[in-house]
């Protein structure tokens, strides 16, 4: 479903965030991406989302060469994917259930649908009580979650988060990784960033470990690991 | 609609930046066209006159005034005899009328004919043809003064025109700069949008709709603004200043109106349209 | 400076409208300037004329110019004997010199004095004390014309300064909103200098030299445009239009550019101190 | 050095954030504030540091009254204190080492201390070689490495982190409780919010555990624990 062949990323100032990445996921497929911080793991997932472009190599999502697709094809490449960003993104002007419900809204959705759904996902992530809040009166977990709630509720093909688990106190984590093992197992393939060594010893997926832009370990079953 | 309510600042900003510049707009345009008025009402006025030979036969001043009238450009002409030109001279002298009183018995007049020209430019080649025609003694047509005049008013309104294009430009600036600063301030926004998978128009839409929606409400009010200054600067002016003829056709002054409103609806949209461009970049 | 480097966007969007908005005050203040200059030469040509009773003797004349000289108001006095207001009228008649010619033997135009006032509002009240004195036979001062110049002046003396004045508060806003908008893009900043312990003038301090930048550079360009856009004019006016006296006093010119960089210089502080205000409150 | 008594925060939109806490930290203490996500852990936070003031209660600040600072006093009180924000607040005009440079420039620093200091905290965080970078160019831990330096860098008497380890990975997290073990021997007062249990575990420091507003544990040498 999604292939790195031998990408290689520079950004403008110089820094080889990627070096040589090949890489395969399948539909489906649970992957832990570790790393330690600067790694990378940040820059592939965006190379994914088309937020960067390769700078050499190719990436197929879906068959699909991502670095070709026309400009007016880019937002439909992007709805198939679920995102949770590092840094949240959320609309500083808008309600949790308004950003919640935007991304619906972006996709054209019915107001019906919108109307049912958006509760429902707030709900999964526990926020059920604060679906006309402004971001700015959230904590930074309850931020997280929200931003979690926006990359689920288009039920889509793919979920891509990156530490989704970093503000979240374990058992709200916990409950989060239950919420994506679940949605893996009903099909949709799960690709996490993630620091939270426990998490990925306990989950026994697959771990991607990336080092200095390279990929240093691609284990099934794996675990978070440092040089132990 | 609940972005322009929740930017509320920002929006009125702009609003407020449509209206003044429009306001700047829309009061220079009526200047202009008063004062394009008043220059067209000081050239109408012109005239020239072909002093006639003494003592012509009715036929003779009938073929002169059928020569004037067949040379084009030439826009009325009337026969002044001496008498009238003598009442007239009355009348132009007011005060000093005592001067003529020796002259009643003995007109030394000549007959003239009053010629008009429909355009300035035109009276010194019609004066000239005027001048050969058989029976004319001389043409007075205030040589240095119609030139000056001319000249004059060429300039008011050329300096007049650039001017206003200079106001239209400068106000186009100032209001696109705000529209441009209003989508840069919620920059963020529209980057979340593009992530998030909505398509080019999708984006551009809502900020269209709210340029328009800023655009026009700023328009508004300076229309508004305008006319009713207009108007009642017109009322104030007939009591105070009867003799000063400003426009007061309706119809013009909602033309001018009209095309504030036009202009603000069409800024607001072009403005906000290519702000957001540059942010749309994938 | 280096603020205003890096949102060199917005930092030349501000600049922008600090020179546009200036722009316009400073074209308007010199067609101003120069419509109060014109109104002004009209009214100074504004004369009473004083009509003698005929044959008057050396005393009596001095008699009336000493009673003329001492009326509060007048600011010129001077003898207009029979023959030269003779040659007056020939030349003001220009092409009807003709009519006059008659007259030259027997002159039948009385002595006056021509008496001018130092404004025209006093025109009336001299004129009626003039004609109080013992051998003047009639005041002639035109007055419907002095009537109505004196209240087309007046009018377009107070719609100006009114425009002005309106034009400033406009520019003031204009620009207040752009440093506002400016200030408003880079509110986190602000919030994060007072986090990390800034003192409100610490934080205010650079804001206040960037508005004052902002504004020292708006205000020259839009001085130097009008400056030299003015000069310019001058001279294609002075050949095209000889007879047109625009202001060419250096000084003035100065002192309305002065006066520009310096309202876009304090614009630019006070705008930028009353724009972070509402983002220091702790 | 740090008295809350019978503090409560209410938030305008009617969140009790706080509720009847009180608490005492004394100078050089090491404190780790736990507990789930919008317990309220960095309203305590923010009281302490008056970006919010309390409902109810008095705050006091090396015996000063928080609440009734004057306007001009608030930054004096600011300076004393190292922040890392939860959500990093770095200048994203500015490069990496003048945002460290700022903190210093903002309390009157000497620019030869600037030059000389902002380097040598940055390596300790280890972004020696991010220096002259934009905070958008750097990786989500990175950023939070910088916002750590920027804390540091004046020596504060006490330092306040909330949730500081968030986007690390455990080695990098572990480097940076290493220096804040030291930091605090040297006399600093630290007080630190987490979710990262093998960190509070290990630390053996005093931990105060916020649970809905109320402080529902307070132990020398404790532990994250969740009803363990
Ligand atoms: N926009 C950018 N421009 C330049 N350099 C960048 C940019 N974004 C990231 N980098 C650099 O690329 C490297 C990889 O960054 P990336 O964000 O992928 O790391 P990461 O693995 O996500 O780290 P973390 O766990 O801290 O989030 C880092 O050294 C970072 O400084
Ligand atoms: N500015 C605000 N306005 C209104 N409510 C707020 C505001 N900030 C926080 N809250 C609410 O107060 C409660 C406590 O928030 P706080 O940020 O203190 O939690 P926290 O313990 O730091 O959580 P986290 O671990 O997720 O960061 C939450 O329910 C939150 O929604
Ligand atoms: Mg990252
Ligand atoms: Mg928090």
């Amino acid at each position: 479903m999604i292939n790195f062949y031998n990408v290689t990323k520079l950004y403008p100032n110089g820094v080889k965030a990627l070096n040589d990445v090949s890489l395969s996921i399948c539909k489906g497929e649970f992957v832990f991406l570790v790393g330690p911080s600067g790694a990378g793991k940040s820059t592939l997932i965006k190379i994914i989302f088309r937020e960067e472009l390769p700078t050499r190599g190719q990436v197929l999502f879906g068959g699909k060469n991502v670095a070709r697709l026309r400009p007016r094809e880019v937002p439909y490449l992007r709805r198939k994917i679920g995102m949770v960003f590092q840094d949240f993104r959320l609309l500083s002007q808008k309600t949790v259930a308004e950003n919640v419900a935007f991304a619906m809204e972006v996709i054209s959705a019915s107001g019906k649908d919108i109307k049912k759904r958006v509760p429902e996902v707030l709900e999964q992530v526990g926020l059920k009580d604060k679906l006309n809040v402004l971001p700015k009166e959230l904590s930074g977990g309850e931020q997280q979650r929200v931003c979690i709630a926006r990359a689920l509720v288009n039920s889509p093909a793919v979920l891509i988060a990156d530490e989704p688990t970093g503000n979240l106190d374990p058992d709200t984590a916990w409950g989060l990784m239950e919420l994506l093992e679940e949605i893996n197992k009903a099909g949709t393939t799960v690709i996490m960033s993630t620091h939270a060594r426990e998490i990925v010893d306990v989950m026994k997926k697959r771990v991607v470990a990336i080092s200095q832009g390279k990929i240093s370990r691609d284990e099934e079953c794996g675990v978070y690991c440092d040089e132990l | 609609m609940q972005s322009i309510a929740r930017n509320s600042w920002i929006s009125l900003a702009s609003i407020g930046t449509v209206s003044v510049s429009l306001i700047i707009v829309g009061v220079f345009t009526l200047v202009f066209l008063n004062a394009n008025q008043f220059t067209q009402g000081l050239e109408s006025g012109l005239e020239i006159r072909a002093i006639l030979k003494n003592e012509q036969s009715r036929t003779d001043l009938n073929r002169i005034n059928y020569s004037i009238e067949s040379i084009s450009g030439v826009s009325f002409v009337e026969f002044i005899s001496k008498n009238q030109a003598l009442e007239e001279m009355k009348e132009s002298l007011e005060n000093r009328k005592e001067i003529l009183e020796g002259l009643q018995s003995e007109n030394p007049l000549p007959d003239a004919f009053k010629v008009k020209a429909e355009t300035p430019e035109q009276i010194v080649p019609i004066a000239k043809e005027i001048e050969a025609i058989e029976g004319v003694e001389q043409v007075i047509y205030g040589q240095s003064f119609v030139e000056k005049l001319v000249a004059a008013t060429r300039w008011i309104r050329y300096a007049g025109a650039g001017l206003l294009g200079i106001l239209c430009l400068a106000a186009v600036f100032l209001i696109s700069t705000t529209i441009k600063m209003s989508v840069f301030a919620r920059r963020k926004e529209i980057e979340i949008m593009v992530l998030l998978g909505a398509t080019k128009w999708f984006v551009r839409f809502p900020y269209l709709l709210e340029g328009m929606i800023l655009g026009f409400l700023g328009s508004l009010l300076s229309g508004l603004v305008v006319g009713a200054g207009y108007l009642s600067l017109v009322n104030h002016l007939d009591q105070a200043l009867p003799f000063v003829s400003l426009i007061t056709d309706k119809l013009v002054v909602l033309k001018v109106l009209g095309g504030i409103v036009g202009v603000g609806l069409l800024i607001g949209a072009i403005g906000s349209t290519m702000s957001i461009r540059k942010f749309l970049k994938t």
